[in-house]
This record gives structure tokens, sequence and C-alpha cells, in this order.
């Protein structure tokens, strides 16, 4: 009945099997809803935060979405600025992937605050020292960027592009989206690097502190640095699921090849930098503030050294070996393990430079303070995957996200394999996001 | 016309940029910004003109001058009154926070009477003329009856004008029964009758003294008048004043201390006197100040061997050793006693061995020295004229059994009334009047107590607030609270002058209370002579005028009145009561290995007047969490009972059983326990009601042979893994 | 935000980070505007609908 | 008003606290709290959630029985300078909403302009910070003794101490009628340090030889400002927040408690603060 929607040369499934599909996502999505409006009602009480943690699982969310959704800026920066051509036939996914990320972010921050009706004081009494000011600017204008990036793919909906004003618009920012693009890694570079900023310049608590460039703390570049090398990990990774779920070859395996190998140098590199900050912290910084290793990491029995070494060796070194290695690299198996690390040791890496943070005492007679989140922190934070999915699989149906796949999944006459293949995405999706 | 797709589409994308630019966005942000700023369910307070009002708190029996700010009619803070001679400006967190007892919604807000069960608070609401009628009826009944000794009042305090006109109502309504809540006082006023042959009280100069022994008082934990001890302990670290604190637990007393010596407890005296044999053996005692100083001598010499003495009280030889050279090479030393803020009384043995200290170290009446001074009596009032009915009844025996055989030596014995009234009594009781006490909860082994209650037909309370006792009682005749009064306020508390503070109203009294001597004036006149006749002033003020004489305004202009030039009692000492056996806890070892002793703080009150929310606030996780008390516990002890840190745990002690949470802490001695005292209401709001458990309700009284006093300092008990 | 709430300094901080937000938020409008005007020109010359380039 | 400022140098009003003489009281915790129209909730028993602009901190020095020792440890808002104002939590607030102020020193809080991101708790490494993690209620009635010299706090926002900055402004502005230039010392003190009986809390400009705080601290302004005093020492003074709240105390373990020393490191020679 949607046919006329449905992007010329592929095939969908039903529309009941869709809207099965929907509903399944949708009452998660409902779930997060009610979530949400019980903290903005009734206030941040609903959540398990206090005045030692601050920042807790949102946070967290945020941080690791933002860099998961890093994908987009720097698949763009390589297509438009750097010229890898190939990438064109995944940029769009980056691009909707991307969108995602930080749409749900700007929601999650406007959850978070405690009046969240003054949240645009963020920008009216703007204080341009605060790491968290050059986040909020840079995350919205590049939020920004993401739609004009991701308008003219909407409007290759196949009613849409009748109407010529809309094909003209779609048609004209394609001419310029190089100009988008370049702006989008600039605000990229600094939104990434700000969020790393807000750790690093707590100069009260020496497990964040790091000192750095100009008004930089080295987190910042480290940041910047893991969103680029990560973000293309996730966006391949989804792209991996989507293809499951949809049991379709959607992009040929150069260009995964290539962003995975691009990918793969980004963390070694990343790895290498992360090491030497982790032994500069560990050797001077952190000791010229009278604290060792030892103080941070045999506090509890949650925090030991397990996390660094998880973070540093399983999310970084071995992905990126994996990555580097052409054999192990074009095999799927191996890819997609690799891809798995990254994504974990960059969420990892999110989690300890906000959790653990907050859970290190700096004064001598404070202690350590766990924290576990209310079920309302829970499912304002799944709220976003639910989101993400409902959006995917309505773009996914309705626009030419993938460009090859026409090309690699001609149509014979009905297939029903295909048809049950698409059917619920929700029920598979969810669980390998999460 | 027809609206087509393309038209449609314009419309909506031509209408949302159209609102964007318009003002309306701005606007509501605005708006919201904000109303987001005064939400109308957070209160905004009205200003108005800012004043000062001076006046006394006797929210304890320190007697600290407060000065109280006030916007228009409403009290918004209380703060230490600069220059007064008892606190100069310095003030407690229980003073700091009793506006929320003047506003708080555990007032009795009126007249009550009962309607429900007792203890079911079900109360209606009567007018004070109803109030004072159903209570002068029923006293004219009683006594017509000629019971009119069956009547008893329980009162906090028992100097002062108020405290006075209850006396006075008693005794010339006929009843012997005023009883005094029990405290030091009792202690401290029977050794100085014991040992300077007169009554009076004992005062400590300790702004002058250069060497301090504290058997245990809690000196920065609310001893003595509490604002004064601390800033007095401040002086000391000056001037590098010794300071040796004796006491099972580092109270944070014996943190501040110069040393802390962890002893046995209730082996107090045995160390007192131990010291003391040390010191005359040695030849440093001032043996004039002690009259049969010789006998004394042979007595301690054969009795307090150091070794021995080492032994009882658990402090190595050496140690005492240092502590009696200390003692009598310092200059104005001084030795004080009663344990923590003093609320409980001490054995006559304890006491007078501790004063005896001071008497060898020749320091009574001395500067920086104990003073033994005569009550300040400016209450003269003429003779109450008992008619016949009175006469008899007062001649009758006290229903706690004080003053008379072998009980004779105590003045108040409210320890005893539980078995007075439960039969054992000359006879039994018709009514209890309750003023400014609340015994249900203070009083050791409290549950008996409100148990025996159901012995009493009619119980009247004049507490201001819903306390336990108030709980209790048949009739409600709620007092003002102090800031709504006039009220002399003697102050005692180890004070060597003689000190009045004058309550005044500061705000107007915020609901339909009555001024307890207001009330027993009406209540008087309701009846017909000899009563009517006893009380000729018009109202209690009035009275308090007339009373204060010369001194009233003094007391109108400065709000305090000191006497310093007092001529003490007596400058020797008559020694007694020394070879009474120790006060030995209740319980016995084999069943209750552990010994259970309560301690005070300043956070948490333990006196008349509940914890306020503020005070709570300020109790630490490891005293309350949530609803349940704790114990704290050396980590030696707990990991013999196979306790760990917060863990819930059975206590048993042969008054009770209750359940609590362990605190480990190195600062208590093994096999020791302690629990803090004053919480675990019943009464009172969600603020402070069912938090913690009552100390009292596992502990019973132990009588003092000499006396009869309650002196327990502490039951045997035992901790169990819950 | 803007030089007219209290907060704006005329610092180095100020101008460098008002001045790079500004400089992308212009880039942003002048880009989207400028794909605007032309789509609508174009599609006034009758451009765009079926045909495909 | 601003010409007045011109005449006047900069003050920096601070704190020296004597912890040999604080007796954990509690009395500056209420005095603050009534002081401030600080909200209370029916259980105050969990300690992560209690808002307490001065709380007191029982330190023990970690020996087993009968060599224990405590010592109690009020903790105001240290209202840290950090370097030139940028102290760790008004360099980090998005919305201005915390501020240093040149002229007294003071780090003030904006209720009204906090939007409640809790970006200075996180900075804050003395907890000094406080979130309104509910609305504030008062038990019917209570709501008569709050003070209109301090606005109640709506749910949602950042609050702290603030030196009872009120008293300032009102201290100021009586100065200012009676044609004097400056607050005096007796004229503009804390609610914590006038309640205080032990007299444990000393405040004052540090910058004013006149005032007692000052001849106690002699604070070094080359060097960080740190004490000169050999008895004081301050709050992580390493990390470089350059506090205002000064402690003394005689006994070493009290002084080690305040800062973070490597194992063969001794108190008093630390490094300078690399800010």
């Amino acid at each position: 009945m949607d046919s006329a929607l449905i992007p010329k040369g592929v095939k969908r499934c039903p529309m009941w099997q869709f809207l099965l599909g929907l509903g399944i996502v949708g009452a998660v999505l409902a779930w997060g809803v009610y979530a949400m409006l019980l903290c903005w009602f009734k206030g941040l009480n609903q959540t398990n935060m206090n005045d030692y943690y601050g920042f807790a699982l949102w946070i967290w969310a945020d941080l690791a979405v933002i860099a998961l959704g890093g994908g987009a800026f720097f698949s763009g920066l390589l297509k438009y600025i750097f010229g890898k051509d190939e990438l064109k036939h995944i940029i769009n996914y980056a691009v909707l992937i991307g969108f995602i990320c930080y749409s749900s972010a700007l929601l999650i921050l406007a959850i978070d605050i405690g009046q969240p009706l003054r949240g645009w004081f963020i920008f009216w009494h703007a204080n341009v020292h605060s790491m968290l000011t050059e986040v909020a600017f840079c995350l919205s204008c590049y939020f920004s960027v993401l739609t004009i990036e991701y308008i003219p793919l909407i409007l290759e909906n196949r009613q849409l592009d009748k109407v010529p004003f809309f094909h003209n618009l779609g048609h004209n920012m394609h001419e310029i989206m190089a100009v988008f693009a370049a702006t989008g890694a600039f605000l990229s570079f600094f939104h990434q690097g700000s969020l790393g900023g807000v750790a690093g310049v707590l100069f009260g608590r020496p497990f964040a502190f790091r000192e750095g460039l100009l008004i930089w703390p080295w987190t910042f570049f480290l940041f910047t640095w893991s969103a680029a090398a990560y973000g293309p990990c996730f966006t391949l990774l989804i792209t991996w699921i989507t293809e499951k779920v949809t049991r379709k070859k959607l992009v040929k395996d150069n260009v995964v090849d290539l962003l995975a190998k691009i990918a793969g140098w980004m963390i070694f590199t990343y790895t290498i930098a992360k090491l030497c900050d982790t032994a500069r912290w560990a050797n001077i910084t952190a000791p010229g503030l009278g604290q060792t290793l030892a103080d941070f990491y045999t506090g509890t029995a949650f925090y030991g050294y397990w996390i660094l070494f998880a973070e540093i060796g399983l999310g970084g070194i071995l992905p990126a070996i994996i990555l580097i290695s052409p054999p192990l690299r074009k095999n799927p198996t191996w890819r997609v393990i690799a891809l798995f690390l990254g994504v974990m040791g960059v969420s990892l890496n999110r989690w300890v430079m906000v959790l653990q943070v907050m859970a290190t005492p700096v004064m001598p007679f404070d202690q350590w303070v766990l924290y576990y989140p209310s079920w309302q922190e829970v499912a304002t934070t799944i709220l976003p995957l639910a989101y993400g999915i409902i959006l995917i699989m309505i773009s996914y149906r309705y626009l030419p996200i993938f460009p090859q796949e026409a090309e690699l999944n001609p149509i014979e006459e009905e297939a029903p394999a295909s048809v049950e293949a698409a059917t619920e995405p929700a029920a598979e999706l969810e669980p390998a996001q999460a | 016309m027809k609206v087509d797709r393309r038209s449609f589409l314009s419309f909506v994308i031509g209408g949302a940029a159209g609102t964007a630019l318009s003002p309306l966005p701005w606007k509501l942000m605005d708006d919201s910004s904000i109303w987001s700023q005064m939400w109308p369910w957070t209160p905004v307070p009205p200003d108005g003109e800012a004043t000062y009002e001076n006046s006394t708190c006797s929210l304890c029996p320190g007697g600290c001058g407060i000065s109280v700010r006030k916007i228009d009619n409403r009290a918004v803070k209380i703060e230490g009154q600069p220059g007064h001679p008892v606190n100069d400006g310095g003030i407690c967190i229980l003073g700091l926070s009793g506006l929320q007892m003047l506003y708080g919604p555990t007032r009795i807000k009126a007249p009550m009477k009962r309607v429900g069960e007792r203890g079911e608070s079900k109360w209606q609401e009567i007018s004070w003329d109803e109030a004072t009628q159903i209570l002068a009826d029923k006293l004219t009944d009683i006594r017509n009856r000629g019971e009119a000794h069956t009547v008893a009042a329980i009162s906090g305090s028992d100097s002062g004008t108020v405290p006075a006109l209850l006396q006075r109502f008693l005794t010339a309504y006929g009843s012997p029964n005023f009883i005094r809540m029990p405290s030091g006082r009792d202690a401290d006023e029977l050794a100085v009758k014991t040992l300077f042959g007169e009554d009076g009280r004992t005062g400590y100069d300790v702004e002058n003294a250069d060497y301090i022994l504290s058997f245990g008082s809690g000196l920065v934990d609310g001893w003595g008048s509490p604002v004064r001890m601390i800033a007095a302990a401040s002086t000391w670290k000056d001037k590098n004043v010794t300071v040796v604190q004796v006491d099972p637990r580092l109270s944070n007393s014996a943190a501040k201390a110069t040393r802390w010596l962890p002893i046995n407890p209730g082996t107090e005296a045995d160390l007192a006197l131990g010291i003391a044999a040390l010191i005359v053996a040695n030849g440093a005692a001032d043996s004039s100040a002690v009259s049969g100083f010789g006998v004394l001598k042979a007595e301690l010499l054969a009795g307090y061997e150091t070794g021995k003495v080492a032994q009882t009280t658990g402090i190595e030889a050496g140690a005492i050793v240092e502590l009696a050279q200390g003692f009598a090479r310092a200059d104005r030393p001084l030795a004080l006693c009663g344990r923590g803020k003093g609320q409980t009384a001490t054995s006559l043995r304890e006491t007078a061995a501790i004063y005896l200290l001071n008497a060898l170290a020749g320091n009574i009446n001395q500067d920086g020295g104990m003073w033994a001074i005569p009550e300040a009596d400016y209450i003269q009032w003429p003779e109450v004229e008992t008619d016949t009915i009175a006469s008899a009844g007062l001649r009758q025996p006290r229903i706690d059994g004080a003053g008379a055989g072998k009980y004779a030596n105590a003045r108040y014995l409210l320890n005893r009334l539980s078995e007075g009234v439960n039969g054992s009594g000359p006879y039994p009781l018709q009514m209890l009047m309750v003023a400014g006490a609340n015994p249900c909860h203070d009083l050791s082994d409290s549950a008996g107590f409100t148990g025996a209650l159901a012995h009493i037909p009619f119980i009247v309370s004049f507490s201001s607030f819903q306390d336990e006792t108030a709980a209790m009682a048949d009739l409600l005749l709620p007092d003002h609270v102090y800031l709504e009064r006039y009220e002399d306020v003697p102050v005692a508390a180890g004070l060597h002058q003689r000190v009045i503070g004058l309550s005044k109203p500061v705000v107007s009294p915020q609901f339909n209370t009555r001024h307890l001597g207001e009330t027993l004036i009406t209540t008087a006149k309701a009846m017909d002579a000899p009563m009517a006749d006893a009380f000729p002033w018009d109202d209690y003020e009035t009275c308090l005028e007339e009373s204060l004489a010369e001194k009233w305004d003094a007391l109108m202009e400065e709000g305090v009145w000191v006497e310093t030039d007092i001529d003490p009692i007596s400058d020797t000492i008559r020694v007694a009561g020394m070879n009474a056996p120790a006060i030995a806890a209740e319980g016995d070892e084999s069943g209750f290995p552990l010994l259970l002793i309560p301690y005070d703080t300043l956070r948490i009150s333990s006196r008349t007047v509940g914890d306020t929310p503020f005070m709570i606030k300020t109790v630490a996780d490891t005293v309350i969490k949530g609803l349940d008390g704790f114990v704290e516990i050396n980590p030696q002890t707990a990991s013999d009972a196979g306790l760990k840190e917060g863990a819930l745990a059975t206590l048993t002690t042969p008054r009770g059983e209750t359940r609590v949470r362990v605190h480990l802490f190195e600062g208590i001695k093994p096999g020791v326990i302690a629990m803090a005292r004053g919480l675990g209401h019943t009464a009172y709001d969600d603020y402070l009601a069912g938090k913690g458990v009552n100390f009292n309700e596992l502990i019973g009284p132990v009588e003092d042979p000499s006396c009869g006093h309650d002196v327990a300092w502490g039951i045997r008990a035992k901790l169990a893994k819950a | 935000m803007f030089p007219f709430s209290f907060e704006w300094l005329w610092d180095a901080g100020h101008l460098v980070f008002h001045g790079g937000l500004w400089y992308a938020l212009n880039i942003i409008g002048i880009g989207m505007t400028y794909c605007i005007v032309k789509a609508i020109i174009d599609t006034s010359k009758g451009k765009g609908g079926h045909d495909h380039h | 008003m601003k010409h007045e400022q011109k005449h006047n140098p900069p003050m920096k009003y601070g704190m020296a606290i004597d912890l040999d003489k604080c007796t954990g009281c509690g009395a500056c915790m209420v005095a603050c709290m009534s002081e401030n129209n600080v909200p209370f909730k029916k259980d105050e028993s969990n300690k992560l959630d209690s808002i307490t602009w001065i709380r007191v901190f029982k330190l023990t020095n970690g020996k087993a029985y009968p060599d224990t020792d405590i010592c109690y440890l009020p903790r105001p808002c240290q209202h840290c300078e950090g370097h030139d104002g940028h102290s760790p939590c008004v360099s980090v607030c998005p919305a201005t909403a915390t501020d240093y102020s040149r002229e007294t020193g003071i780090v003030s809080q904006i209720y009204t302009r906090c939007f409640g991101c809790r970006y200075c708790m996180a900075a804050c490494p003395y907890h000094a910070r406080y979130f309104n993690w509910w609305d504030p209620v008062w038990p019917e009635g209570m709501e008569k003794y709050l003070s209109p010299n301090v606005s109640p706090r709506m749910r949602g926002v950042v609050e702290k101490c603030s030196f009872c900055f009120h008293r300032y402004q009102q201290a100021k502005n009586e100065a200012y009628l009676n044609g004097e230039s400056r607050v005096s010392e007796e004229a503009y003190q804390t609610a914590c340090t006038q309640a205080c009986p032990a007299g444990a809390i000393v405040f004052g400009d540090l910058n004013n030889p006149e005032h007692r705080v000052h001849q106690i601290v002699r604070p070094d302004t080359k060097n960080g400002n740190k004490s000169r005093n050999p008895r004081a020492f301050r709050l992580l003074e390493r990390t470089g927040t350059n506090t205002k709240v000064y402690y003394l105390s005689s006994r070493e373990w009290v002084r080690r408690a305040g800062d973070n020393y490597l194992a063969h490191e001794k108190t008093g020679q630390v490094s300078k603060p690399h800010h």
C-alpha cells in the first residue's frame, strides 16, 4: 500500500510486518518517554544520582553516543575533503547514524539538567571558559549540519523528489555539501575535543586532570581522535547488523574494507597516544598531586586495574591489530569482533572519564562512592536506542540509503525469504546495539 | 480554492519559518525561565523591619543569653548574646534551632482532653476555662475525699518561680509529692550536704584551673553549661592547660583532652581514691581541708594501694602515678565529676571521692577551684497557711519514699515512683501532673514507668510539645515555649557564681497556650481557700516581678543578673560514704558478656525536648541510618561476634531487647559498647519519631545504697547477629 | 552570546570563541540560503520534476 | 559604589579554622542552616543527598585502640581563588551562574541563573556544592522562620555556602550610609563564625593586616597564598585550588589528612601547584 514511497528497484517487507516491528520498538520508546516525563515533572530525584554523582549514566551515554556518532563527520571528511570517493556508498548511513546519535545526545542533555526550561541559558549567558559551553555550541551547530546532510537524503524519497523545488533543493545541497562537511568537521573537532576537556580540566580531581596545550588538556585531543577512530567502527558495526537483519548485502566489501582499514590505523595511533597520556599521567601528573595509580585502581573491587587493561588492551591494541592486518580485516568474523571491541573500548573510556572520576575520592578522609542507576535513568538511556531503530527502519524503508542495494540485490519475482527476513528488525537490532 | 500538495507543503513550511522568525519563541523562552525561577510552591519569605531582642534560653540548664533576630513579628534566627556572662555570643546547636520548636508542627496548639483510649492520642480541643475547671474540680474532689497526698507532680527543675509555684501549689493542696527529674544535681546536692554539712551545690572556676582531671564528664559534650565549657576548653588550648579525660570511650571531650585514659566503666571512684591515696602518701595533700584526715589517710593507704587500683580500673599503675603527680604538682588542679552531660546521678562514693581530690589539692573555694555555695534564694513568699486537710496530707510519707527510712538522704526518687504506684507504695496515686519533663522517654526503664502510669487514674501534662508523656495524659494544658513567655532562669550548671537569666516573650504566643505559672494561679483561684489564698497574685507577671524585687529592673535592663561575691558554705570537708561498695552494672557476666554504656553528644538532645529537624540532620550516618540506630563497638569485639561495619544485630540487656546496627570504632574499650542517648522517640513527628533506639528502654535503675538515687552507669548486654 | 548580554567581555577568550562560533553559523546560514534561493530560481525556470541528471 | 571600589584595594575574605579547638558540636552547621534557609527532609541520614553548606567531617588517625585519635573538620565552601579567579567550579559553569568576585574573593551562586547541569559539583573536590534534588518543603508553620535575606532555592539548582554574602551586602550598605569607605571586621562575620562556641573559626579579609585572620594565616602571596603559619594547611593545596579557608592544627596526622602525599613526602614541603 505504501509501495509508491518505496525506492525504485528494492524490495521491502509487507506493511503489516513493518508496523509490527514499529509497534514492538515503539513500546520500548513509550517506556522511555514515560520515564523522561517523570524526570521532567517530578525532578531528578527520580534518578539515583546524588551530590557525589552529579554526573552519571546519562552523561556517560551522552559522551558515548557522540563518540560513536563520530563516524559521520570523519567519513564526511574523508569523502568530501580527502576525496575517498568509495565512501559515498556508506556516507548516507553514516550521516543517518550520526544524526540519530546527536539528536539522542541533545535529548539526554535536555533530561539531565535540573531546570530544562532554562536550558537555553547555556547559550544566552555563555561562559566561554567552560568546556560545556563549547560542547553546547558546537554540538547544536554540528547537529544542524547533520540535519542539512540528512535533508537531501529525505528529499530523494520518490514522492518528495517529484516536487521540483525539493528536487532542486536537494540537488543544490549535494553540490555544496563539501562546504557543510568541512564546517561539520571543524565543529566536530571542537565539540568532540571539548567533551574530552570536560573531564580533563577538572584540576581539583587528579584522576581526571590532564595538562595540555594552551587551554586544551590532552583529553581534548584524545577524545577527538578516538571519536574519529571509533566512530567508523560503529558505522560499520551497525551496517553489518542491518545487513544481518535484512539478510541483504547493502555495501560492497571494498568500501567496508577501506573504512575498516582507516579505522584500524586511527585506533592504532590513538592507542599509542592514549598510552603516552596514561604514562605521563601515572608518572608525573598524579604523583605531582600526591596520588598514585594504586589510589585510583585499588580503592574498590569494581574499579580495578582490569578496567585500564580492558580499555587500552582489549578496546585499543587488539582491534587495531586486527583491522590493520589485511587477512584478519578481510575475514568478516574477525572484522566484526574488532569493530565490537572498538565500540566497547571507546564506550569504556567514556565511562571511566565520567563515572570513575566521580567515584574516586580526592580528600584523604573522603571515601569511594559507587552508584547504580534507577530504572528511570535506564529507561531514558534506552529511549534513544528505540528512537534510533525506528528512524533507521523508516529511513531504510522509504529512502535510498544504500546506493548499492539495488545492484547487490537484483529483484526477480517474489522472494518470500527476503520478506520475512526484514520482518522484525526491532527484536534483533535492539540487543545487538545495546 | 483547491489545496494541492504543493501549496499545502509551502503553507506548512512557510508557517514554520514564519513562527520561527517571529518574536513568539523568544517571548515563550523568556516566560519559561521567569516562571521556573519562582515555582508557586517555593515560599517567598516576606520582608519587613529587622530587630533584635535579647532573652534567655531555657532548653537546657545552661542558661545562655540569646539574641533573637526578628522580621516584623516573625522570629527568623536565634543567635548567642554577645557579652553575656555565661556564653558571651556563643550558642549551641540546640539553642540555635529553637525556632523549629516555636513554629514546629509538634506543638500542642490548645488545651485538650482525652477522648480515645490512653496513648491513642485522640483529643478534643477545649477552652482554657473548661480546662482549668476540669482540673480544679478533679483536685477539689480528691481533696475533699481527704486524699490530697495522692496527687503528685513531676517537674524538670525545682529552682525558679515556676517550679516554686508548682511546689507551693502542692503544699497548699496538701501533697508531699513534688518530684524533680533525676539528674547529676541529686548527687551534687547530696555530696555537698554530706561533705560540707549544708544545703548547696558546687561550682567550678574552670577558666582559671591549670590542670583538669575529668572522670567521664563530657566537658565539651554538654556537661555543665555547654557553651561556657566549650569556650573554656578553647582557653585551655591557648594556655596549654593539661586536660585528662578518664573515659571508657574516646568521646569528643576525650579527643579534645591532652590525654585520654580508657577506664573500666564504673570504677571511677576507685581511680579517684587511688590518686588520693598516692597524694596523701607523698604528703602532697592539704590536710587542713579535710577534717578527720588521719583516719582518712589510714583508710586510703590501706584500701587503695596503686597496684590494686590499677587492677580494678584497668589503667596501668604508671599512668595512675603520673596522674597523681600531675594533679598534686599543678597550682590550680581541678577534678570534675558526672558522666557525659551529667544528666544522671553518680554514686555518693564516687562524687565524694572526686570532691575529696579537690579538697586534698586545697582548691576548695579557691580561684580555679571547686566552690561549694548555697543556692540563690530570692524567692521570699509568705508561708503557705495550710488547713487541716493540707497538713494531714503533708504528714503522709512520699510516694517515692524519699526523705524517710533508708532513703532519708534523698530529696526526690522518681526512679522509685513506678514501684510506688505499682502497689508497693504507701497509697495509690489519684493524680499526676507533669511539667517541663518527659519521664516516659527520659527515665531509665522508661517502658516500665510508662506501664506504671496505668495505675494513675488522672494524668495532666503541661508540655508544649506532643512528647511521649503528653501522649499518656488525660488532660493537656500546654505551656508557652520559652520564646513566648516571661520566666526567671536561675542557672546552676557548674557555675561558681550565682546567675539569674530572664526569659522574655520574643514573639506573641503562636497558639492557644498558657503560661504554666498562669495556669497554676488561675486553677488555684478556681478552688476555694486555702488554695486561692496561697496565690495572692493577679497573674504570673506580677508574681515574678514581686519575687525578683530589686533584681527585676536590672533583669529587664540587662536580661541577666550575676552575684559574684558569695560566701561559700565551708572550706573544709568531712569525709563520708567512701567505704560504700562500688556500684555494679545490672546483669550477670555469663549471660551478658558486654557492657552497654550511654554516651552524650550535643547533636542529640537527650533532655526534655526532642531533637529538631536541623539537629537530626547533623547526626552522622554511623549513629542513625534510616530509622536504624547504631551501637559503637571495638573492631576486636565486633570480629569476635562476627559483626561487620553496619551489620544488623540484636542487642539484649536484662531490661530489654532491640535491633541495632553496629559501628566499628577503635576509640572504645574492647568489651564495651556505647549507644547515643536521646533517640528512639515514639512521639513527635516523622523528622524524629522512630529514629534510633531509646537507651532508657534497655537500662533500669540501680540504687545507691546510701540514698536510693538511680546511679546506673551502664548495663550488661549481649550482641548477636540479626 | 551577544555583545549586549552582560557576561560579554571584549577579551581574547570571547573574541576567539564567538569568532569561531559566528564563523560556523554564517557558513551554515549562507550555505542554506544559497541552496534555497537557487532552488527557488531553478524551480521558477521550470527545472526539476522528473528529469534526472 | 563603582567609584568607591576604585579607591579600595580588593578584599579577599577567608577563614582560619582551628581544628584543635573544634569540638564537633555542630553549631556551625545549624547556624548556617537557619541563617540561609537551608531545607531539610524527613530522612537526612543519606549524607550523599543532604544539603549541608558547612559540613563537619570526622577524621580518625587510623590507629588501633587505645592510640586512636579523632578530629573534626568543618568544611564550608573553600571559596577557591584557583589561578587568578579561575576556581574549579567557576571556570566550568557554562551559564556564568557561579562567579568569582574580585571585590571580595567570594564565589557566588546565582540560583535563578543555574539550570542544574551539575558540572560545578563534578569539579569541586570538596563536595561543597549541593543539588536541590527535591522541592524544598517546610512542615506546616515552619516557613514562618524563613529569613527574607536569603531566597529559598527552587528544585533543580545547585546551592552552596556563600560566606553569608547577604551579611556583607548589609554591612556594606550600612558602611556606605555612615560614610565609611570599608566594611569593618566585626561588621561582617559569617553565621558559623558567630555561633561557634569554641571560637574556632576566625573570618575576615586575608588582604587586611589588621584583620585577625590575616595575622593568623600570614598568607605568602609570592607562594600561591600558602600560609606562613606552621600550624596552618589548606585542603588539597597541591591541586592549586588556592582555597581561602585555612585550617590550623598542631597534630601532624591532621595536617597530613588535608592533602594527598606520596609515602616518602612530608607535609609542608609540598611541590608548588602548577597553576
